[in-house]
């Protein structure tokens, strides 16, 4: 009969998928010669190329590490997953890494603050450390919320602290402010609209979709009221489309300015001419190079960025490695501090005991309330001249 | 009592009966073969995903109209519990209770707009009505939490006590699909299943002998919603979270094609069905970047074998009659044209 | 009211406008052909677009000849997928065939997504950079460039459908392509010729599009439906319906954005799209096709 | 079944029916009484089918009204006839494919069935009485026609004519006041006339009102006790099958102008 085909063939389909699938079998962690560390990052999905950056940044740290001996003599047992930027993926092998994988410890929040949220609450609820390297302020805050997860990302609070002094110094009083309708966009709206009113700084805002084809009617909206600087938030390419509308809009000669998710070459290359003159703030490794020598942290980039090309064979790393690079070694401080014990509470309070560790990404000053333990002189203001970014004047 | 109904009437109704017994058992046994906790995470996923095709297989199956609603309805039944228990603090029964009745009337809504359409232009209204949601469930920051998803929902509690156990997690899903399996196998045999399955088979008959067809199929539709709303809400308590990302366009399009490859309009579907997209999420962890491409083509060749069944066996129907009238209509034709002649024909 | 935000506003739903109106134009050439819908429309907009970008970026290839090759490459796409619809001859209804071109649309995104290892391309304006004034509010040569290919588009189009014998048979095959009793060849060269002709349309939108914003393997989804919801709204196969119902669609999108919640300028379309669905299912302009039961 | 005494049945006045500038009925009244067989002759095009769709609710009439038992039918609402007990069977055989024969049957009942539809979701012990019962009428019914050893396969697997005798069985489920017949002869082969004269003869035995609208002559004049002659959506004449045959406007209707014999037409 017609309908009997079906059936018999999704049976033996069914039968396959289900008798490989769960038949994980998992090491046990941590026996005495090696510690297990677990890490999510999107390699393949939405972020991927972002992801694909952070395992080569954590991957260099794991192997710098087990080079020098591991952590007193116990080499680090690293095991990753790629959730493809699906949480509900990332929630799955966040439980199957804890529970039959015997991870310890975990790094990397699969690369999108979504999937980060999610994990939170599982590697809490079993007292397992979770250092994370996406940005999301709810990540981490507030602290006492949060007392075993750390992160090596900026706040969107530290970022906006650094545009209002970027502003104030030029005497710039009216901003137009663009975010995406992501929670990246949206979150950093709330920071610039609490923060900038008690500087003196007023704020016009028109939020835009990022799979908007065309932001003019927006840039036009926010002109009404002659602003001296616009100011984007988002790290989709429709970040390009931003710098093209208002160019086209506004002419060459208005400050353009992009908020740190949108520092990538790739997007200022595609902006073409509508990129020349825009000024983001950023970390300073994009332009380590031109940092002098007397910052703490000028030769902790170049020798990341040395052997990172070295590594990666002359690839240079990006803002997202260096996060990965700076979670990794910060567990490695910790888990030398607590003797290679990794447990949670044992890590977090070395994490808060270790004092200025200086990382890739900023010198990082963690405290019982401050599970980011970045500031705003951390953060640079760069300048894509056209070619390279520049450290902005 | 039920012996004295003579043998044939039983048999269709016997299978039915026959592939309830299979879901029931296989909802029962399946957690005894569950080794880690993971492995009863994964069968909880199961009984979800059973609930939902349980829900579709009204309108997709027995109705035979093909719906790209079901994963808007099951986001719309998380983002329901997630909502009222994170932001307004409902105790998660209600919350349970709430969300299937939220999306049963969002799906009537759809379904009074819609049911008049030709099945294929439903399909389209469905397929808008899907996206909408999607496109909502990310946009609505400050209710859903955008594309990073909605956090912290609470697990499931029932008087003081919490389902955080991934057992107890399971038993709370496999009794709400059981539940769900039997009502569906109630109705399939009763005179609404029957009603419904007319109506796809002659739409003149089954009006002729009183089955409205809009009542119908707006039922089917809205119990479709309210599975989806049952499933949603279990969803959001069993992984604590919910984001838009597994509510998309891709897995309204996985539900159609899982059912209908597994069986639609039998009760074996919904199970089977289940079975095989557990089987696909845990596939798809480890071949993230090839599974669309994968899905597609699977979704082309399941077309392809049973083009009545994904594209809704109703309009595949409505065809066959129109074939069957103009055929016939020519066969009156010829009748016609001599009757004058039979009459004398006749009369010799 | 300041004029230079309403000009502004019309401009800007017009530049996007031309683009759904050009989708849209290939749904209608496909419905009239074969009576299904063809999903895979949206893709062909993302292959011409990530296709010519591609060149353009990865290989240095000028961008006119990016453009044409683009435009040969989805036109063979097209080819392939009528062939990957009807080669089997198992589909005979519109709403099969509807269904199957949603598989295709997936395989398609799927492929591009390997391809393009998800990056982003964007292409240069054939007519430079730079911006127009008009009125107080500014638009760019590119713009102008999409508007005028879209009416262009329609006006050969509706001249094809008039004039040439295969236009003829093409809009012939709409009258009773509700059953495909005859399946013989002509009728699988005629649909052939229908989606070969609306990959090379969808293929214009996507190089026109591409030097406005940026292409990825994902931009076509989004862009199919919205294109469908115009070819709704002007009444679907009817090429100048396509184009009113595409500027209509784009300003009202852009009048959202300017004016009103910019975060649901999205879902303009989706209502748009259920409201016709459901009110009026001719379109504007549409032939009567028996929508409803 | 219901007593024979002398109940109206079907009673239609006055109706009227155009499509665009074609008046394809215009004020036919006839009735079809109770526990008789009524028949609706006429050319090809007379309007039969349009009198039977009006009747049966699938096309709403201009003007007039359909009357059963003395209650006015709803114009244009086919899914109200059931429970105004007035069944029909159509031209193109109309039959629940994928359903078996009995399922068939049983749907005749439907409108009669109580019990809500979300009831059917938890299926009480009434439910599955008024299942058992309504299984066990129609298997009643299928012994009565001789088709009972069919119960359980698929209609679609039925021949032709075994399938048009379901849908009349399916059409007596619904224990009807009043039948619409709409050339139940169409297509079927000249052996198996008689039963068909025999079946429908059986119904107006019940009580049913029959109204009978049919080509086949022979099956017409043999059982009709009262025989309507429609041409171009006029009633002609009216009366006994014998009266009816001796007409001339009958004859030059059927046999086109010139024609003067009469016994063309006799049997």
């Amino acid at each position: 009969m017609r309908k009997k085909i079906p059936t018999l063939l999704t049976c033996s389909a069914l039968l396959a998928l289900s008798a490989c699938g769960l038949g994980s079998s998992g090491s046990d962690g941590g026996s005495d010669d090696t510690i297990t560390i677990g890490t999510l990052f999107s390699v393949s999905g939405s972020g991927a190329n972002l992801g694909d950056k952070m395992r080569k940044g954590a991957a260099l740290a794991v192997k710098q590490v087990n080079a020098d001996g591991g952590i007193d003599g116990r080499t680090i047992d690293w095991v990753f997953y790629d959730p493809a930027g699906d949480t509900s993926t990332a929630v799955q092998q966040t439980n199957r890494m804890l529970d039959s994988d015997g991870v310890e410890l975990v790094v990397g929040g699969g690369g999108s603050s979504g999937i980060a949220l999610a994990m939170d609450p599982i590697t809490s609820s079993r007292g397992v450390a979770f250092i994370a390297t996406e940005g999301a302020r709810q990540i981490v805050e507030p602290a006492e919320d949060h007392p075993l997860t750390f992160k090596t990302t900026f706040n969107d609070t530290v970022m906006v602290e650094k545009l209002i002094e970027f502003w104030q110094a030029n005497d710039i009083t009216r901003v137009a402010f663009m975010p995406d309708t992501s929670s990246f966009g949206q979150s950093a709206q709330e920071e610039l609209e609490r923060l900038a009113p008690e500087a003196g700084i007023e704020v016009s805002t028109a939020a835009f979709d990022p799979a908007a084809n065309d932001l003019t009617p927006q840039v036009k909206r926010l002109a009404g009221n002659d602003p001296q600087a616009y100011l984007a938030w988002t790290i989709t390419p429709a970040g390009v489309t931003f710098l093209k509308n208002v160019r086209s809009v506004l002419g060459d000669d208005v400050m353009v300015m992009h908020g740190f998710g949108f520092v990538d070459e790739r997007y200022m290359t595609q902006a073409g001419a509508a990129s020349k003159g825009t000024l983001l703030v950023s970390p300073k490794l994009p332009v380590w190079d031109e940092i002098d020598k007397s910052d703490e942290q000028q030769p902790v980039m170049e020798d990341f960025a040395a052997a990172y090309a070295d590594e990666y064979d002359g690839e240079q790393p990006n803002v997202y490695a260096g996060q990965a690079y700076d979670a990794m070694m910060v567990a490695v401080e910790a888990l030398r501090a607590t003797g290679g014990d990794p447990d949670g509470e044992k890590v977090a309070d070395a994490i808060e005991a270790l004092g200025t560790h200086v990382g890739v990404t900023g010198a990082f000053k963690f405290t019982a309330d401050d599970h980011s333990g970045l500031s705003v002189d951390d953060v640079a203001v760069i300048r894509w001249d056209g070619s390279r970014f520049m450290p902005a004047k | 009592m039920m012996s004295r109904l003579a043998g044939p009437a039983r048999t269709m109704s016997r299978r039915a009966t026959w592939e309830l017994w299979i879901t029931l058992g296989l909802l029962v046994v399946l957690p005894m073969l569950a080794a880690t906790d993971y492995a009863l995470h994964i069968w909880t996923r199961m009984a979800i995903f059973l609930i939902l095709l349980t829900g579709l297989n009204f309108i997709q199956g027995v109705a035979g109209m093909t719906s790209l609603a079901q994963a808007g309805f099951f986001g719309l039944g998380a983002y329901a519990a997630g909502i009222a228990t994170v932001r307004h603090d409902v105790p998660p029964v209600l919350a349970l209770a709430l969300a299937p009745v939220l999306v049963t009337l969002v799906a009537l809504l759809i379904g009074v707009l819609s049911m008049r359409l030709k099945e294929i232009y439903f399909t389209m209204a469905t397929l808008g009505a899907g996206f909408v949601l999607y496109l909502l469930f990310g946009r609505m920051v400050e209710l859903t939490g955008g594309p990073n998803g909605l956090v912290g929902i609470p697990p499931f509690s029932v008087g003081g006590v919490e389902f955080t156990e991934p057992i107890m997690k399971y038993g709370l899903a496999a009794v709400l699909a059981a539940i769900g399996a039997i009502a569906a196998h109630n109705l399939l045999v009763s005179r609404t299943g029957r009603a419904l399955r007319a109506y796809g088979a002659s739409e003149p008959a089954a009006l002729a002998v009183g089955a409205s067809p809009f009542r119908l199929r707006l039922l089917a539709f809205g119990l479709s919603g309210f599975y989806a709303g049952v499933a949603g809400a279990l969803e959001a308590f069993d992984s604590r979270f919910v984001s838009p990302s597994t509510f998309d366009f891709m897995t309204a399009v996985l539900l159609v094609v899982a059912l209908v490859v597994s069986g639609a309009g039998r009760m074996i579907g919904p199970i089977l069905g289940a079975l095989l997209l557990t089987g696909i999420e845990v596939f798809a962890a480890d071949y993230a970047d090839y599974e669309p491409l994968i899905m597609g083509i699977v979704f082309l060749v399941a077309v392809q074998l049973f083009p009545r069944g994904v594209a809704g066996e109703l309009a595949a129907r409505r065809e066959d009659r129109r074939e069957r009238a103009k055929r016939s209509a020519d066969l009156a034709a010829d009748v016609a044209v001599d009757a004058p002649t039979t009459l004398k024909a006749v009369q010799r | 009211m300041d004029t230079g935000l309403f000009i502004q506003v019309i401009l800007s739903g017009l530049s996007v406008g031309a683009i759904y109106a050009l989708v849209a134009v290939g749904f209608g050439v496909v419905f009239n052909a074969t009576g299904a819908i063809n999903f895979v429309q949206g893709e062909y907009v993302m292959v011409g677009g990530l296709s010519a970008g591609m060149l353009y970026e990865a290989w240095d290839v000028p961008v006119l000849v990016a453009i044409l090759v683009a435009i040969a490459l989805t036109t063979l796409l097209g080819v392939l997928t009528e062939m990957g619809l009807l080669g089997f001859g198992r589909l005979r209804t519109p709403a099969s065939i509807t269904i199957a071109t949603i598989a295709i649309a997936v395989v398609v995104k799927g492929a591009a997504m390997l391809i393009s290892n998800r990056d982003t391309f964007a292409l240069p304006s054939l007519l430079g950079p730079g911006s127009l004034q008009v009125l107080g509010a500014s638009t760019s040569r590119q713009t102008l460039l999409n508007l005028l290919l879209a009416v262009l588009a329609v006006a050969a189009l509706t001249l094809f459908f008039q004039r040439t014998k295969l236009g003829t048979t093409l809009r012939a095959a709409a009258s009773d392509s509700e059953t495909l009793q005859t399946f013989g060849v002509s009728y699988r060269t005629t649909a052939r010729w229908a989606f070969a002709i609306a990959a090379a349309v969808g293929a214009l939108a996507g190089a026109g599009l591409a030097p406005l914003t940026v292409m990825s393997f994902d931009s076509g989804t989004l862009l199919g439906l919205k294109g469908f919801a115009a070819a709704m709204l002007g009444g679907l196969g009817n090429p100048r319906g396509a184009l009113a119902g595409g500027l209509m669609l784009g300003v009202a999108e852009a009048v959202m954005s300017g004016y009103g919640a910019a975060a649901y300028a999205d879902v303009v379309a989706f209502v748009v799209l259920l409201a016709i669905l459901t009110l009026r299912p001719t379109g504007m302009l549409g032939t009567s096709r028996a929508v409803r039961t | 079944m219901t007593s024979t005494i002398e109940r109206p049945g079907l009673q239609i006045t006055g109706v009227c029916k155009a499509y665009g500038g074609l008046q394809v009925l215009s004020d036919v009244t006839l009735r079809a009484p109770a526990g008789a067989i009524t028949a609706v002759i006429g050319p090809n095009g007379a309007g039969k089918s349009t009198l039977a769709n009006v009747i049966s609710g699938f096309v709403t009439q201009d003007r007039g009204e359909v009357v059963v038992n003395g209650v006015r039918l709803p114009p244009g609402k086919a899914v109200t006839r059931a429970e105004h007990r007035l069944g029909r069977t159509f031209q193109n055989l109309e039959i629940f494919t994928g359903m078996t024969v009995l399922q068939n049957v049983a749907m005749g009942a439907y409108s009669r069935q109580r019990g809500s539809h979300l009831g059917d979701l938890v299926r009480g012990p009434r439910a599955r009485r008024d299942e058992i019962e309504v299984k066990e009428a129609a298997l009643a019914l299928l012994r009565r026609f001789r088709l009972e050893h069919r119960a359980d396969s698929l209609v679609e697997s039925l021949p032709f004519g075994e399938a048009k005798l379901v849908e009349m069985v399916r059409v007596l489920a619904m224990e009807p006041e009043v039948v619409v017949l709409d050339e139940p002869a169409a297509g079927l082969p000249p052996a198996s006339a008689l039963p068909l004269a025999e079946t429908i003869a059986g119904l107006a035995e019940d009580g049913i009102g029959v109204l009978l609208i049919e080509h086949n002559m022979k099956l017409v004049m043999s059982i009709s006790q009262h025989v309507v002659v429609l041409d171009q959506g006029q009633v002609l004449t009216e009366g006994s099958p014998a009266e009816v045959q001796q007409d001339p406007r009958v004859i030059e209707a059927y046999l086109g102008p010139g024609a003067t014999t009469s016994e063309e037409l006799t049997l």
